[in-house]
């Protein structure tokens, strides 16, 4: 029989790896079982609005999360902001420039020649959304409106770079630290205004305490090692 | 390579069988009775009939998932009704995948079952009907061997089409493994994962295999069923 | 107890009006008419695949339809076995599970089915599929088909009339069989003179949706109005050679194989007659096969010679002419025709009141009537 | 230049094989033979729709299909005019459509499209679609569309096949008016006997595959052998009933409407012959019209004697017996056969070599040769 | 609700109809040929090209946009070729968007096609040749009028499944504003943005009422054809 009720978790697709080996682990520690759906968050998040049966959702996107506030799926109490990631400057493993002038908009341009700029859909995907917001700062608005191809999903757009058709992409340091098709050209300072954050929720207006127990496992040290061994940056403090 | 499939992906292809099964064998008796509408009856308002049937081909699958999520999800008008009545839940379960499947298989099954009943000789069902058949009797041993190479057609392509559904499916019941991540989804989630390829590549032969085998059966099926039907040996 | 069918049918499809009002008896009825006559739309409506606007159709006191009680059996429930022209074999069954279909328990079959394969010599073919069948044996299974259901009566529709010459030849027999072995009535649909010559004993000639001759076949049949309606459709045919029909029974086979068969006229010889002595048969003879002559004849192979006096006479066409032959005879004896060239009438100075004498080959006798192309 | 077209075929289907060599000149000739002889093979490896496995098909000096040059030409090439059994008009086109679907621009046509038109009767319907033709109207299309194609030779398989009587009838004269009207040389296939004897000038008889007999149509068909062989195959007719052909030349019209026809047996009197004096025709004499006599006869409405002597006799069935005339004349008088009574023989007490007098009604001659049923 | 469409909706939608149009008229040519060959050829191995033509229709449009990107992308092994022998390139490009879309609707279209060239009486083809047509003129004169019932419901299918494509397409040649975001994925972006219902809702309506005068439309033409080629009024 079960140490504690079934959990589950609504984890933004690209922390799959990650969530999957924290929860391989807090199942061996405590026998709880735990169920992982992974999808993109939106899609996620109108599922929990419209009544999925999930216990925490872990959202590659702050804005979705505040969104299930709204509709008081979510107490403002019950989330933090698990985890950080940072914006790489991905190109093909041996394109011949290894280390891009990241702040410039006329060598990037220059680099791309007719070629596009891989990122996220900003519209759906949150990486998109950070990488515009990146190009916006930088002043290469130009470059966003008329020289990106805007993907489903972060792993679409580095796809597209590992393979050649997009001469460099604007993906998380997560995904590509892992991928071997792909060499990182630069990294996006962090921006103060819009930090790159993953917020974990617990959903209902009174969690269980089993999910309240995941919800603490995940903040703690041996997942944070989890996390950071994928490329994750456990923000510590509020 | 069948052989060595992980429990996951066995999990994934056997859930991907019932599900698309139980979509073809539950949309069956409504595809036929609409199929038979426009086969056989005329009045106006039958072109509307014949659009909205064509809709789950033209509205793109996300789209059909969120109006289904929002109609037939336990908080939607449909959906809460359903629980609240007879205890049907099909938002995050495997029979909502299914429910999924029946809807976007519809189109292509109405329409090869509407070719079939259209080609059915009127003048059978009045013979049979002659001999004393009730319109029951009639249905089961004269118009239902009679449709079945379009009854054959519509199955395998809103199975097939069923087998390959993802867009409609992760929006309205999730990619939840074992009870709603199809192969497509298991997919989608082996493609999302850094290094997956490998495994995307296992799923989409598995989904190869799963459609030829699909089509030699129906293939062969529906040669044994012009046999009996014609009396021909090919 | 008799059987019978009685029909107050109207019906109006477009310009088409359907009214029929007619008893139907025992035996076989013939419905002949024109092509587009509404003989099918009649059938259709006695099985209820069709429902007429007004009227009653009752059979055996069992009313099938009636507008005044907004009764409306449904074809299942009628009780009528029903053979088309186009078989209507299920393909997808054999024939034996085409055979057996019908099953109705509440009453007791016409025959067993091991009877009906045997005469309608079915037997061979059990195993076999409708698309392996040639036209008449598809017609022999939806015949038996159609008496396995137990029927109160049969409904045909020219189920000849898809057939060639051969294949009509051949199931012809299996009709005439119908006749003798069940007493069910028979509404037999047909646009064919010899055909329906051969099979009914009444006829409902119909035309533009009425009925307009009813009675005996030998009566209506006979009848040069109702025989240019039927045969006046054929082109280039503006001069349609009469028929004369009579009734006849065979009287004797004799050992050189003719036969002595006893019509009103008197006894005819004639060679390869089926049936037996004592039967009943029906003669047909065509007006170009008889040869008049104004005296008795002699020295002849003509067998047949029957006396009596020249009645009307038609032209047909330029050279030709119909000659109406009274046999001599009490009241009532059937007439016949006979087709000569204006020339011998003129030759024998034929005139209305001469005695005659009409020859008839034995030869021309001998077949069956044929059912020869469309006639 | 007189047309010919030049046959040396092989092919083998299965346990079929079609073997022909012929010489087909002007005029029509007939290709007659039971169901599955192969005759719509032969035609089809003509047109190029089937290849033969070896052989030589030679068209006015012209190779179709040599197998030794490797020759094959495409259908389209072959300058074949085809009629079939179904019509196979277009469906989505008019009759105009239909008609002027052909383009060669290279041969000059065989007559104006104005004139195949009124010819086939197809004015009025020319802006009307298949669907809405009977079926006499199809086939007439189907020809005038052959014809319009500016053919070489015309091809045609059973074009009157799929009709019933009425639209045979109906169709008849235009392909009579063909032979008439065009100088092609025409291939017409038919399993009909009547049809053929009508229409064709000599006559290929097929069976199995090969070339059982070939010749003028009156010699060939009037073959007993030739006719069981084509009306052996119709069910329940065990003796066929022999057929007598033979040529005549019409002489003069009387003002009562009777012609006078040279025969070679002397001249005979018919109504309602459709000809002109001066014009060939054939007559088709069914051994059951003839009346024999063993003297001359008197008084009767019989107009043709034909006096010569008794020649074999044949069992006909256990009551009739076919009697061969040999009516007298020079050597190479065709014969001709009457179906007696074997009472009536007795009686008459026939012998070979006795005198004997066939008598035969002006009216049997009448009619144009029937088209009825299968035969 | 047309009139007040924004200009980025309407980019969409004209964009749809190009890419849908394209797909159907590029692949149309292949998919007569093909259900030519599965409707009158017999010869081994024709089951394998009957399963090849219905892959489209059961491999998940994720897996098939990877492997299109695989071995059309312009390192691919065909779309290097196509790329330096042609100048064509199909990744990111509305081109490619069709390319897709006609991938996707191909086992519809040759479904329906092979349904109507085994109607076709060939001894109307035999009669076209003995008047001295050539292939080309019995093609264009016969063949083409006599399939158009089949013609127009293959393309209707091929369209109406282009209009709703989603996942191969966003794979292939990603979301480019103008090039290549047709309806479903301008509609796919607003489900994805919180409060982006109001406009996917726009959009959805956008895709039925296409879908409805596509279908009206095919409709209407299909009875006309079938006029053309009765002679019936209905
Ligand atoms: N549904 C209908 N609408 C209009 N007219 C009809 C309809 N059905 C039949 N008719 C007309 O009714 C008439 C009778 O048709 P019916 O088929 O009964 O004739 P029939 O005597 O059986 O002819 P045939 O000998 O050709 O079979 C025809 O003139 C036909 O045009
Ligand atoms: N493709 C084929 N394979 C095997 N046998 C064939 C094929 N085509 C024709 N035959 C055989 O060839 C023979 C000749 O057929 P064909 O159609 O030429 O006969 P036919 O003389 O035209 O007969 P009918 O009078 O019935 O039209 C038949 O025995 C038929 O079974
Ligand atoms: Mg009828
Ligand atoms: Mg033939």
């Amino acid at each position: 029989d079960q140490a504690c009720e079934p959990i589950a978790i609504f984890a933004a697709a690209s922390t799959t790896n990650a969530i999957e080996i924290a929860t391989a682990e807090y199942e061996r520690e405590t026998a709880c079982s735990v169920t992982t759906v992974f999808a993109a968050s939106g899609t996620l998040a109108r599922q929990i609005g419209a009544g999925a049966p999930a216990d925490l959702f872990l959202s590659a996107d702050p804005q979705w999360i505040t969104w299930l506030e709204q509709s008081g799926k979510v107490r403002a109490r019950n989330r933090i902001n698990l985890l950080g990631n940072d914006l790489v400057l991905i190109t093909p493993k041996g394109a011949e420039t290894t280390r891009l002038e990241i702040t410039s908009a006329d060598s990037l341009s220059a680099y791309l020649k007719d070629g596009r700029l891989a990122i996220g859909d900003p519209a759906s995907v949150p990486a998109g959304r950070y990488a515009a917001e990146v190009l916006r700062q930088l002043g290469m608005s130009q470059i966003l409106e008329n020289q990106t191809v805007r993907a489903a999903s972060v792993r679409v757009a580095l796809a597209w770079v590992a393979r050649g058709e997009a001469p460099a992409g604007i993906v998380y340091r997560t995904d590509a630290t892992i991928e071997e098709g792909i060499q990182i050209a630069g990294i996006f300072p962090a921006s103060p205004a819009h930090p790159i954050v993953y917020p974990l929720a617990l959903i209902g207006r009174v969690p269980n305490e089993a999910a309240k127990a995941f919800y603490d496992y995940l903040q703690s040290y041996p997942a944070a090692v989890t996390f950071s061994d994928h490329g994750f940056r456990r923000i510590v403090t509020q | 390579m069948i052989s060595d499939l992980t429990p996951a992906e066995w999990i994934a292809l056997s859930l991907s069988l019932k599900v698309a099964l139980t979509g073809v064998i539950v949309s069956l008796p409504f595809g036929f009775g609409i199929a038979w509408i426009l086969a056989r009856t005329s009045f106006p308002g039958k072109i509307l009939i014949d659009g909205l049937v064509h809709l789950p081909l033209v509205v793109p699958p996300v789209a059909t998932g969120y109006i289904l999520l929002v109609s037939f999800g336990t908080n939607g008008p449909i959906g809460s009704w359903l629980l609240s009545q007879f205890d049907i839940r099909l938002v995050f379960t495997w029979q909502g995948a299914a429910f999924v499947a029946a809807i976007m298989g519809f189109p292509l099954m109405v329409r090869a079952l509407r070719l079939s009943i259209e080609a059915i000789d009127t003048g059978l069902i009045q013979a049979a009907r002659s001999l004393g058949a009730s319109p029951t009797r009639v249905f089961v041993t004269i118009i239902l061997p009679l449709v079945s190479p379009g009854l054959i057609a519509g199955c395998l392509l809103a199975f097939s089409r069923a087998l390959g559904e993802f867009g409609a499916t992760i929006a309205f019941v999730g990619n939840i493994p074992g009870e709603t991540q199809t192969l497509p989804l298991a997919l989608y989630s082996a493609l999302q994962t850094p290094g997956g390829e490998q495994m995307g590549y296992r799923l989409v032969m598995l989904s190869v295999i799963l459609a030829i085998v699909t089509l030699a059966a129906s293939e062969l099926l529906s040669r044994a069923m012009h046999r009996r039907l014609t009396g021909q040996t090919s | 107890m008799t059987a019978y069918l009685s029909l107050a049918i109207k019906r109006k499809v477009g310009s088409f009006a359907l009214t029929v009002d007619a008893e139907i008896g025992d035996g076989i009825t013939g419905i002949i008419g024109p092509s587009g006559a509404g003989k099918t739309m009649l059938i259709n409506t006695v099985a209820g695949l069709v429902r007429p606007d007004s009227g009653k159709i009752v059979l055996n006191g069992k009313a099938l339809f009636d507008s005044t009680t907004k009764t409306n059996l449904a074809p299942e429930k009628r009780d009528l076995g029903l053979v088309f022209q186009d078989a209507r074999l299920f393909p997808h069954m054999s024939v034996q599970s085409n055979l057996t279909y019908a099953r109705r328990n509440d009453r007791p079959p016409l025959a067993a089915i091991n009877e009906i394969v045997e005469l309608l010599n079915l037997s061979h073919l059990l195993k076999r599929r409708p698309h392996h069948l040639s036209g008449g044996e598809k017609q022999r299974v939806a015949i038996g088909r159609a008496l396995l259901s137990a029927p109160v009566a049969l409904l045909m529709d020219e189920p000849l009339a898809n057939l060639d010459l051969a294949r009509r030849r051949e199931v012809m027999p299996f009709l005439e069989m119908l006749r003798e072995r069940f007493k069910v009535p028979i509404l037999y649909v047909s646009h064919n003179l010899d055909e329906t010559i051969r099979l009914a004993d009444r006829v409902l000639v119909m035309d533009h949706g009425e009925v307009v001759a009813e009675g005996a076949v030998e009566n209506v049949l006979s009848r040069i109005d109702v025989q240019s309606l039927i045969l006046g459709g054929l082109a280039g045919d503006r001069h349609p050679e009469p028929v004369t029909i009579v009734s006849a029974t065979i009287r004797a086979r004799h050992d050189d194989g003719l036969y002595d068969i006893d019509t009103p006229w008197g006894t005819l010889t004639a060679p390869e007659i089926s049936g037996a002595p004592g039967q009943h048969i029906r003669l047909r003879l065509h007006a170009h096969d008889i040869v008049l002559a104004s005296a008795a004849p002699d020295g002849l192979s003509i067998r047949n010679v029957i006396a009596g006096e020249v009645g009307t006479m038609t032209e047909a066409g330029p050279a030709q002419i119909d000659v109406l032959v009274r046999p001599f005879g009490p009241d009532g004896t059937p007439t016949l025709w006979a087709r000569v060239t204006r020339r011998a009438v003129e030759e024998m100075n034929l005139q209305p009141g001469m005695p005659i004498w009409a020859l008839l080959k034995a030869v021309v006798l001998a077949s069956d009537i044929d059912l020869d192309g469309l006639r």
